[in-house]
């Protein structure tokens, strides 16, 4: 084996708070070989990128590295002068952040960027830096450099700026790069395209890569080497294969566990729990007192018609002179009473605002929405009320769905008493029952949203969602923003609804693993269409439309993953 | 940071090189002439500026006597009185060199006479101005008018030819926005001619070598550069710093450090000007008060004791800094008509006003808006707030209005006061112009500012017979029975006589003008 | 944060002593300061009538003879002494401070409190609405910054003095400058809020309440505006120290509170007069205590700005 | 482009337009001209004519009806108070007020970023916590007690500064000048930092905290990470990106600078627009102060016009869109 080319020792970050002193990271160890991608994994909060941060020096003060060593090249650079450290940025460790529409500077042409960051470390000329900057471009697969070197970041599409940071990090052929979640703002055809640009780079260039990522797919696709963090500390390093495959510490299988798999129908998510966080969900008791679900006249609950929405895209004061951007273009498919519907594609598709013109949060620019056999999207006030009371929504951020200043008992009792459901006097107890049919704690009733993590403010949604007992359930990406181990919990949890409460689900995502076990039937949407509807397993095992063919195909396989 | 310090130690060299010219008079005041047309507004400031390059024909001197300007001599006419004979300056030339006339005279007046002109009612009484010979002119009036001169001396004199070669015949319509070429530029006899003019911001002037009367007078001024500055602090700093040397409209809280300050002075006259409320006595009920259905005003006892609330001594002491001289009557000192008895009338007395108040009825007292200006007299505004208090200890509460002149002034010519601060300057130095304006009943041309409400026709009668008058002691006679009415009645309820201060360089010889009108050419310059 | 570390909720007074805004403040001098400062200076307006040792509004209680004493000297006639010495209407300056402090708290407050519901109200309806509406009072606001607030005061004073019978105009004055200073300082409030309203808007929690049916109203008053309002407390804080100043300009160019009834502006004005006379005290004590009260305020401003701030944290 | 500027043209006349309204309509009710051009001894039917003659006794909207037709032309009538042009007075003292605010501007705007950016830099330093509450002192004194306490100090005790006025001017065409006298320049000291002083707080504070929302923006992180040095990444990446929104403000400011003139103009005798609109609005002189307020108007519309294609030019984003 080569001498490592980065080594980290021991490494201890501190940040005093007035709480005491904080260790996002304490005592971590790993190395970094030429032309070796290691993965760095954990959930979030795992310390993961504080390490990466550490390594390049950037660590925001009062953060410090407080014990440990990090080796570059036989040199000890952790403890060298900001000056130094600065000097060896970028020159001899490139870094790639997560998201690309906010690397760049907007107000410089990425030729600018470039050249300047090339004459900054190898002191060429004017003339030889814009050379070598339209060499990188072409080296990381960007079309027509010569052009694309006068033009601004804003003229770039995403996947097309993370290789102009990518170029930008390699501008001095650094020896290692520190690469923090950097496809994770991006699409997966894009992501499989940036991973496998990186992976090429490294092999080909002989540069140490440390990967920092929350997804178990790119480390199963991507890394040779894998540590696994969680709370700061290193719980198990060694081999990709090893790892996926034959994880000794329990954090690990817990973790892998929850893992939706892409290849096979599971009945429920695995759960392993580690650390205390299972927490109960009591489906049964919520299911005695939930009225008895009256079957649409059509057996179909929902049926859309020639959807379509269409957004201003640049606005004129002359009607013809107007453009439009096209969302959602003539999307037409049924739901079938108490069965879970997705819609999956890429950002962009227009799957949530297919959504959002279901629930009525949108206005519909044509077609038709019918609920029960009744147009929800030309509805009067009383249809609107009753309307309000069928369905509900789960939204994707946790942080954003519930008001911070409203008690999270409040928020509850919201939808119970716009709509009159029970009198006054009864709400708090029906709350603080619903509170804790969810699995959440008797004082949550009191406390504010931000108490709560992200997993427990997805649950208060689902409480405020099942208080006015709905019939159908939409949920917008109701665990992207998850944890995998959160993840599995929600999604047990809307399982348990679908089945014990009978209620129907229209479910958007974007995680063709997470489709695969979430839902019945499956339509792909591409850029406002609906190219295919099948039921779930015929379209994974036989996607009959080529766009549906490549999503799969780019599916991270996690073939090594233990079950 | 560096290039303040820079700014400022340059600055600090520089600034020795200002005060160079001895000669130069660095003049401000407040406010600016409005026109340079002589026959344009009648308005102090403005005739000011134009005494410095026109001349009438007679003027007042310090003391308001009169002296000759363009006229050596003139009397009635021994055989008839209403004609006025002026006998003319020889060899007096205008600024562009012109000869002087009687021709210039007749031309002046007739000019003076427009539609347009701002002075046509002082001299309201001229039927006809003739020419007699080149230094003689006659004028007629309706009727024997015994005090003709004292309605010239601000009535400027102008050449004739220059003035048609120029199409500026006609008065300016100072109203319609009309310019002509009078209202810039100047060709008078007087002893500077301009130089220079930006209205509102500065006028040069520079001394007339050919004057008339360049050796009977100083005329050590060689250059006038006039300024006006509206803010009493700048104005007070500019004096201070030394960037002028001659100041009008000193505030009098800042006399006492400008005369402690190395080489300035200040100097005080009493001035041609009286300050005193008004009553509205003549309405049957007011607005201003809380009394409902009656007028406490129209209770001479009431104006008595409200008069005898008012500590004049005070005012004097705290608020005019022994600035002015409390007054009995509303008439300056230099009036005929004016008595030492009568303008020691008023007394305080609070005890004696509270008596007076609960006889008439009042003794509870009663409220009352005071409308007071801001910007017009000596501290008119602490004055009118002294007033209040001192009214308040005898029940009478006072709620001020004090606001710009501007908004001031209609609320008494539209009676739309009450009780109000005014006050009054005497340019004929008669009784008679007082008379006119405060005591005669309000009518369309007369007793336009007479806001009592008073209008008694016994007097309107006897005011009347005033203009026309010739025997003197019985006019005289006339004057002080309606003086005595007016005193009685306690018509208004005067304060005092403003002093005026000017202050200067040291070396700037200056008496102060009774009217507030300084004529350079009497400076001495050291 | 992990599930189970539910235990008792703590009062509202424990949680607020906890919170880190008070801790942040607690460890700020500056804040704390400047807080005891404001907090003093309030008080002592509001209770101006028990910690003041005349009644400066009361005219018939002065005497004129007082005027021009120095700050602790025997005044030459009548015998009486001044702390602070007295003004040109022998009015006790201390006195007069505390009783105009409480006119300029007052015209500040009310003008900060008009502009603010005017501004919320306006903006909320802008951010929320959008369209027509956002397009009509975003255009007013555009039309009201074209008049800087001097001038807005000045043409709102004009207004009122046309428009209302010369006896209520001494009552009038200080309503007057509250809707002058309040009228030119809506914009900004609006703005902000405009600008926050968008997000929140645009934020899931607004699509939950509508989803469950809220009418736009309850929307805009339950879930939107409590989340626009910290930084609507940081601008009414500066706004405040803003709005007394304008008050003391305004007075200075002769549109301010009536002489009889100083408030600190008033007294700047006359106090100014006597800058050069060797009277400083006149000038000096209420300028002292407007500065005291504009700078504590506006440090207050300060640094709620940046404690409310979470990205600078 | 072109359409969004057409757009901002079109919407500032609508803004000119509502302005003119608010301006005339405003000032109809304030005071009573007649009474100040009158003199003591006036009578009926000179009021009367004189009533007449300036249109006052014609129905409110249509004197505003004139007022626009003749506007529209730059012409204001005449002024009340001087009895001249209102366009010509205004041209005379333009001037004195557009240079006085240039030069406080060029002082509250150089001073301001350098100091804004100096904070923002050093955010806990000593000396930048210094110039962060001193510049709260400056905001907490009403400007025109800083002017007077200025004229104290420089031109009464130290007699180093004139305490009024503009000095000497020179004449370029119509336009005066007091930039080339040496008196002209000391003259201009004094009410440049009165004026610029406010402004420039102001400015100061809204750089530092644009500045530091800039300097938590990933892209200088990312050129931290590569390495770039402090002074690049403060006064080229984020130097720029900080202005942005700060020349919007700016544009605003320059407007409210010509604006507060008023005041310091005042304070020192400045003989420009703002004293001029002063001893309008003491007179009541309509005309006058409705073009002053027309034409503080027209200057905001442009500056902020400017400012919006200076906008296009720093910001690339706005450039090729629209």
């Amino acid at each position: 084996m080569t001498e490592p080319i980065l080594s980290i020792r021991n490494l201890t970050v501190e940040i005093p708070t007035r709480h005491g002193i904080f260790k996002p990271v304490e005592n971590v160890s790993y190395d970094i070989r030429p032309g070796e991608i290691r993965g760095v994994v954990g959930e979030s909060g795992a310390g993961k990128s504080m390490t990466g941060n550490a390594v390049i020096g950037l660590l925001d003060p009062p953060a410090h590295i407080s014990q440990g060593e990090i080796w570059l090249n036989g040199r000890r650079i952790d403890a060298l002068d900001p000056e130094e450290k600065r000097r060896i940025r970028g020159k001899e460790i490139g870094m790639i952040f997560q998201d690309p529409l906010t690397s760049l500077n907007p107000l410089f042409t990425i030729g600018e960027q470039l050249v300047e960051t090339i004459q900054l470390h190898l002191g060429f000329t004017q003339a030889q830096a814009k050379a070598r900057a339209l060499e990188l471009l072409e080296a990381v697969s960007i079309p027509n450099p010569p052009e694309r070197f006068n033009q601004y970041p804003h003229q770039f599409s995403g996947g097309m700026r993370q290789r102009v940071v990518i170029a930008l990090a390699l501008c001095s052929e650094p020896s290692v790069i520190v690469a923090d979640e950097p496809t994770t703002a991006l699409d997966v055809s894009i992501q499989a395209q940036v991973l496998d640009l990186i992976k090429k780079l490294a092999r080909e260039r002989q540069i140490g890569v440390i990967l920092v990522t929350h997804d178990m797919g790119v480390i199963a696709d991507t890394t040779e080497q894998v540590t696994v963090m969680y709370s700061g500390k290193v719980v198990e390093s060694g081999t990709t294969d090893q790892i996926l495959g034959a994880p000794t510490h329990e954090y690990t299988k817990s973790l892998i566990s929850a893992v939706p798999r892409p290849h096979e129908k599971q009945y429920r998510f695995p759960q392993v729990s580690y650390g205390g966080r299972e927490t109960v969900f009591k489906v049964e008791d919520l299911a005695r007192n939930w009225p008895k679900t009256q079957a649409s006249s059509s057996g179909k609950i929902l049926s859309v018609q020639g959807l379509t929405k269409r957004f201003v895209e640049k606005s004129s004061i002359i009607p013809s002179r107007q453009t439009y951007f096209t969302a959602v273009d003539e999307v037409s498919f049924d739901i079938h009473d108490g069965e879970v519907f997705g819609i999956v594609g890429e950002s962009g598709s227009g799957k949530s605002t297919v959504a959002r013109m279901i629930a009525t949060l949108l206005p519909v620019d044509g077609g038709k929405v019918m609920f029960d056999g009744k147009d929800v999207t030309r509805l009067d006030r009383e249809g609107q009320a009753w309307y309000r009371r069928q369905i509900q929504m789960i939204f994707q951020d946790p942080f954003s769905s519930l008001n911070p200043r409203m008690k999270v008992g409040d928020i509850v009792a919201e939808p119970l008493l716009h709509h009159k459901i029970l009198p006054r006097n009864q709400v708090e107890a029906r709350v603080r029952e619903l509170l804790d049919k969810v699995g959440l704690a008797s004082d949550a009733y009191r406390k504010y949203p931000h108490e709560f993590s992200g997993g427990q403010r997805q649950r208060i949604s689902i409480a405020r969602a099942l208080a006015t007992q709905p019939r159908f359930l939409i949920c917008d990406e109701p665990t992207s923003a998850l944890d995998v181990s959160i993840q599995a919990q929600i999604l047990n949890i809307l399982k348990d609804l679908q089945e014990h409460l009978g209620l129907t689900m229209l479910f958007i995502s974007h995680d063709l693993p997470v489709v695969r076990q979430m839902c019945d039937r499956v339509g792909v949407m591409q850029r406002g269409k609906m190219v295919e509807v099948q039921e779930t397993e015929a379209l994974f095992s036989a996607p009959e439309h080529p766009y549906t063919r490549e999503l799969l195909n780019l599916m991270p396989r996690l073939a090594q993953l233990s079950d | 940071m560096k290039t303040m310090t820079g700014l400022l130690a340059a600055a600090a060299l520089m600034s020795t090189t200002a005060l160079v010219n001895a000669e130069t008079l660095r003049w401000a005041r407040s406010g600016d002439a409005l026109t340079l047309d002589p026959h344009s507004q009648n308005e102090g400031p403005t005739h000011t500026i134009r005494h410095q390059m026109y001349e009438p024909l007679v003027i007042r001197d310090v003391t308001g006597a009169f002296e000759p300007a363009l006229a050596t001599e003139w009397a009635p006419k021994a055989d008839d009185p209403t004609v006025w004979v002026f006998k003319l300056r020889e060899g007096v030339k205008f600024h562009g060199g012109e000869d002087f006339t009687a021709e210039d005279v007749v031309f002046s007046f007739e000019r003076a006479m427009q539609p347009n002109s701002d002075m046509k009612e002082l001299i309201g009484s001229i039927k006809e101005v003739r020419a007699v010979d080149d230094l003689t002119v006659e004028f007629v009036t309706d009727g024997p008018n015994p005090i003709l001169p004292s309605n010239l001396t601000n009535l400027f004199i102008m050449d004739k030819g220059w003035t048609e070669a120029n199409n500026t015949v006609n008065v300016q319509d100072f109203e319609g926005g009309e310019i002509t070429f009078a209202t810039t530029n100047a060709n008078g006899t007087g002893p500077y001619v301009l130089t220079s003019r930006e209205p509102d911001v500065k006028t040069v002037m520079t001394r007339n070598e050919a004057y008339w009367g360049r050796d009977q007078f100083p005329m050590e001024v060689s250059e006038i550069i006039y300024t006006p500055i509206q803010n009493a602090a700048t104005r007070v700093a500019a004096l201070l710093s030394g960037e002028v040397n001659f100041l009008q409209d000193m505030p009098v809280q800042d006399i006492s450090r400008v005369d402690q300050a190395e080489g300035l002075v200040v100097k005080q006259a009493p001035q041609n000007r009286v300050i005193f409320f008004g009553l509205n006595m003549g309405a049957d009920d007011i607005e201003a008060d809380n009394v409902e259905g009656k007028n406490p005003l129209a209770d001479v006892r009431v104006r008595k004791a409200m008069s005898m609330a008012i500590n004049r001594d005070a005012i004097k002491q705290v608020v005019m800094r022994g600035q002015s001289e409390p007054a009995g009557m509303i008439s300056p000192p230099f009036v005929n008509g004016w008595t030492a008895e009568m303008d020691a009338e008023s007394t305080t007395d609070v005890e004696g006003a509270k008596a007076l108040m609960a006889e008439a009825g009042y003794g509870d007292g009663f409220s009352i808006r005071l409308d007071c200006p801001n910007d017009r007299y000596i501290n008119d505004e602490a004055i009118c707030q002294a007033a209040v208090g001192m009214l308040g200890q005898i029940g009478v509460k006072v709620n001020l209005n004090a606001q710009p002149k501007a908004q001031h002034f209609p609320l008494i010519t539209d009676s739309k006061t009450d009780f109000y601060m005014l006050g009054w300057g005497v340019p004929t130095y008669d009784s008679e112009y007082i008379f006119n304006f405060l005591v005669h009943g309000r009518e369309s041309d007369i007793g336009t500012w007479n806001g009592t409400g008073f209008d008694n026709d016994e007097i309107d009668a006897k005011i009347a017979t005033l203009k026309s008058n010739t025997d003197l002691d019985a006019r005289n006679a006339d004057i002080a029975a309606i003086w005595r009415v007016v005193q009685d009645e306690q018509l208004y309820i005067p304060i005092h006589h403003q002093v005026l201060n000017w202050s200067m360089a040291e070396g700037v010889g200056i008496t102060v003008d009774p009217e507030d009108q300084p004529k350079v050419k009497y400076f001495t310059m050291k | 944060m992990s599930d189970q570390t539910m235990t008792k909720s703590p009062s509202r007074l424990r949680r607020a002593l906890d919170s880190d805004l008070y801790y942040a403040f607690r460890t700020s001098p500056v804040a704390m300061i400047s807080a005891f400062v404001s907090i003093l200076l309030i008080l002592a307006a509001v209770f101006a009538p028990l910690v003041a040792t005349t009644n400066p509004f009361d005219p018939s209680s002065l005497n004129l003879m007082n005027g021009f004493t120095p700050p602790m000297t025997d005044n030459a006639f009548t015998g009486d002494s001044f702390i602070m010495g007295t003004d040109d209407q022998g009015r006790d300056v201390f006195s007069t401070i505390l009783y105009g402090m409480r006119i300029s708290l007052f015209v500040g407050v009310a003008a900060v409190l008009f502009a603010l519901v005017l501004g919320v109200i306006l903006g909320l309806l802008a951010g929320y609405a959008g369209g027509w509406t956002d397009t009509i009072i975003m255009r007013a606001a555009d039309v009201q910054l074209t008049f800087p607030s001097i001038l807005v005061a000045m043409l709102v004073f004009g207004i009122a003095k046309g428009i209302t019978p010369v006896e209520y105009r001494d009552q009038m004055a200080i309503w007057v400058l509250i809707l002058a200073i309040g009228l030119s300082d809506w914009v900004q409030f609006a703005r902000v809020v405009r600008g926050a309203t968008l997000v929140e808007k645009s934020k899931d929690y607004v699509a939950a309440a509508r989803l469950i049916g809220r009418p736009p109203l309850a929307i805009m008053l339950r879930h939107i505006l409590p989340n626009v309002l910290s930084p609507v407390l940081v601008i009414a804080t500066i706004s405040l120290a803003l709005a007394i100043i304008a008050e003391a300009t305004l007075s200075f160019l002769g549109v301010g509170a009536p002489p009889t009834q100083p408030s600190l502006g008033t007294l700047i004005r006359i106090g100014q007069q006597f800058l050069f006379s060797g009277e400083w005290w006149i000038l000096f004590f209420p300028a002292c205590t407007l500065l005291a009260l504009a700078l504590s305020v506006n440090l207050m401003g300060d640094w709620l700005r940046d404690a409310l701030n979470p990205r600078l944290k | 482009m072109l359409s969004f500027i057409l757009k901002r043209i079109g919407q500032s006349a609508l803004v000119l337009l509502v302005v003119g309204l608010v301006a005339f309509s405003m000032f109809r009710f304030v005071g009573d001209p007649i009474d100040n051009m009158l003199g003591q001894e006036r009578t009926q039917a000179d009021i009367d004519r004189l009533r007449t003659q300036l249109g006052l006794d014609q129905p409110f909207p249509v004197q505003y009806y004139k007022f626009l037709q003749e506007a529209a032309q730059g012409n204001f009538g005449v002024s009340y108070r001087q009895g001249r042009e209102v366009s010509e007075i205004i041209l005379e003292r333009a001037p004195a007020t557009l240079e006085l605010a240039a030069v406080s501007a060029l002082i509250a705007i150089a001073l301001g970023i350098a100091f804004g950016v100096y904070t923002a830099i050093r955010r806990n330093g000593f000396l930048a916590n210094f110039i962060m509450s001193a510049s709260l002192v400056g905001v907490s004194l009403p400007t025109f007690l800083i002017g007077i306490l200025l004229i104290y100090i420089f031109s009464v005790e130290l007699g180093w500064l004139p305490s009024f006025g503009r000095g000497e001017t020179v004449r370029l065409g119509w336009w005066t000048t007091g930039l080339l006298t040496e008196s002209g320049l000391k003259s201009l000291i004094l009410p440049a930092i009165t004026l610029g002083l406010y402004q420039m707080t102001l400015i100061m504070r809204l750089v530092r905290s644009e500045m530091l929302e800039v300097l938590r923006q990933d892209y200088i992180r990312f050129a931290r990470a590569r390495g770039l040095s402090d002074r690049v990444i403060n006064f080229r990446h984020a130097l720029k990106n900080t202005m942005v929104p700060v020349i919007t403000i700016i544009g605003l400011q320059l407007g409210a600078i010509i604006a507060f003139a008023i005041i310091t103009e005042t304070v020192f005798q400045w003989p420009g627009m703002g004293l001029l609109f002063i001893n309008a609005i003491q007179f009541v002189d309509i005309p006058v102060m409705a073009a002053y307020l027309m034409l503080i108007s027209v200057m905001f519309v442009v500056i902020n016009l400017i400012v919006d294609i200076l906008y296009a030019f720093i910001d690339p984003r706005m450039r090729v869109s629209g």
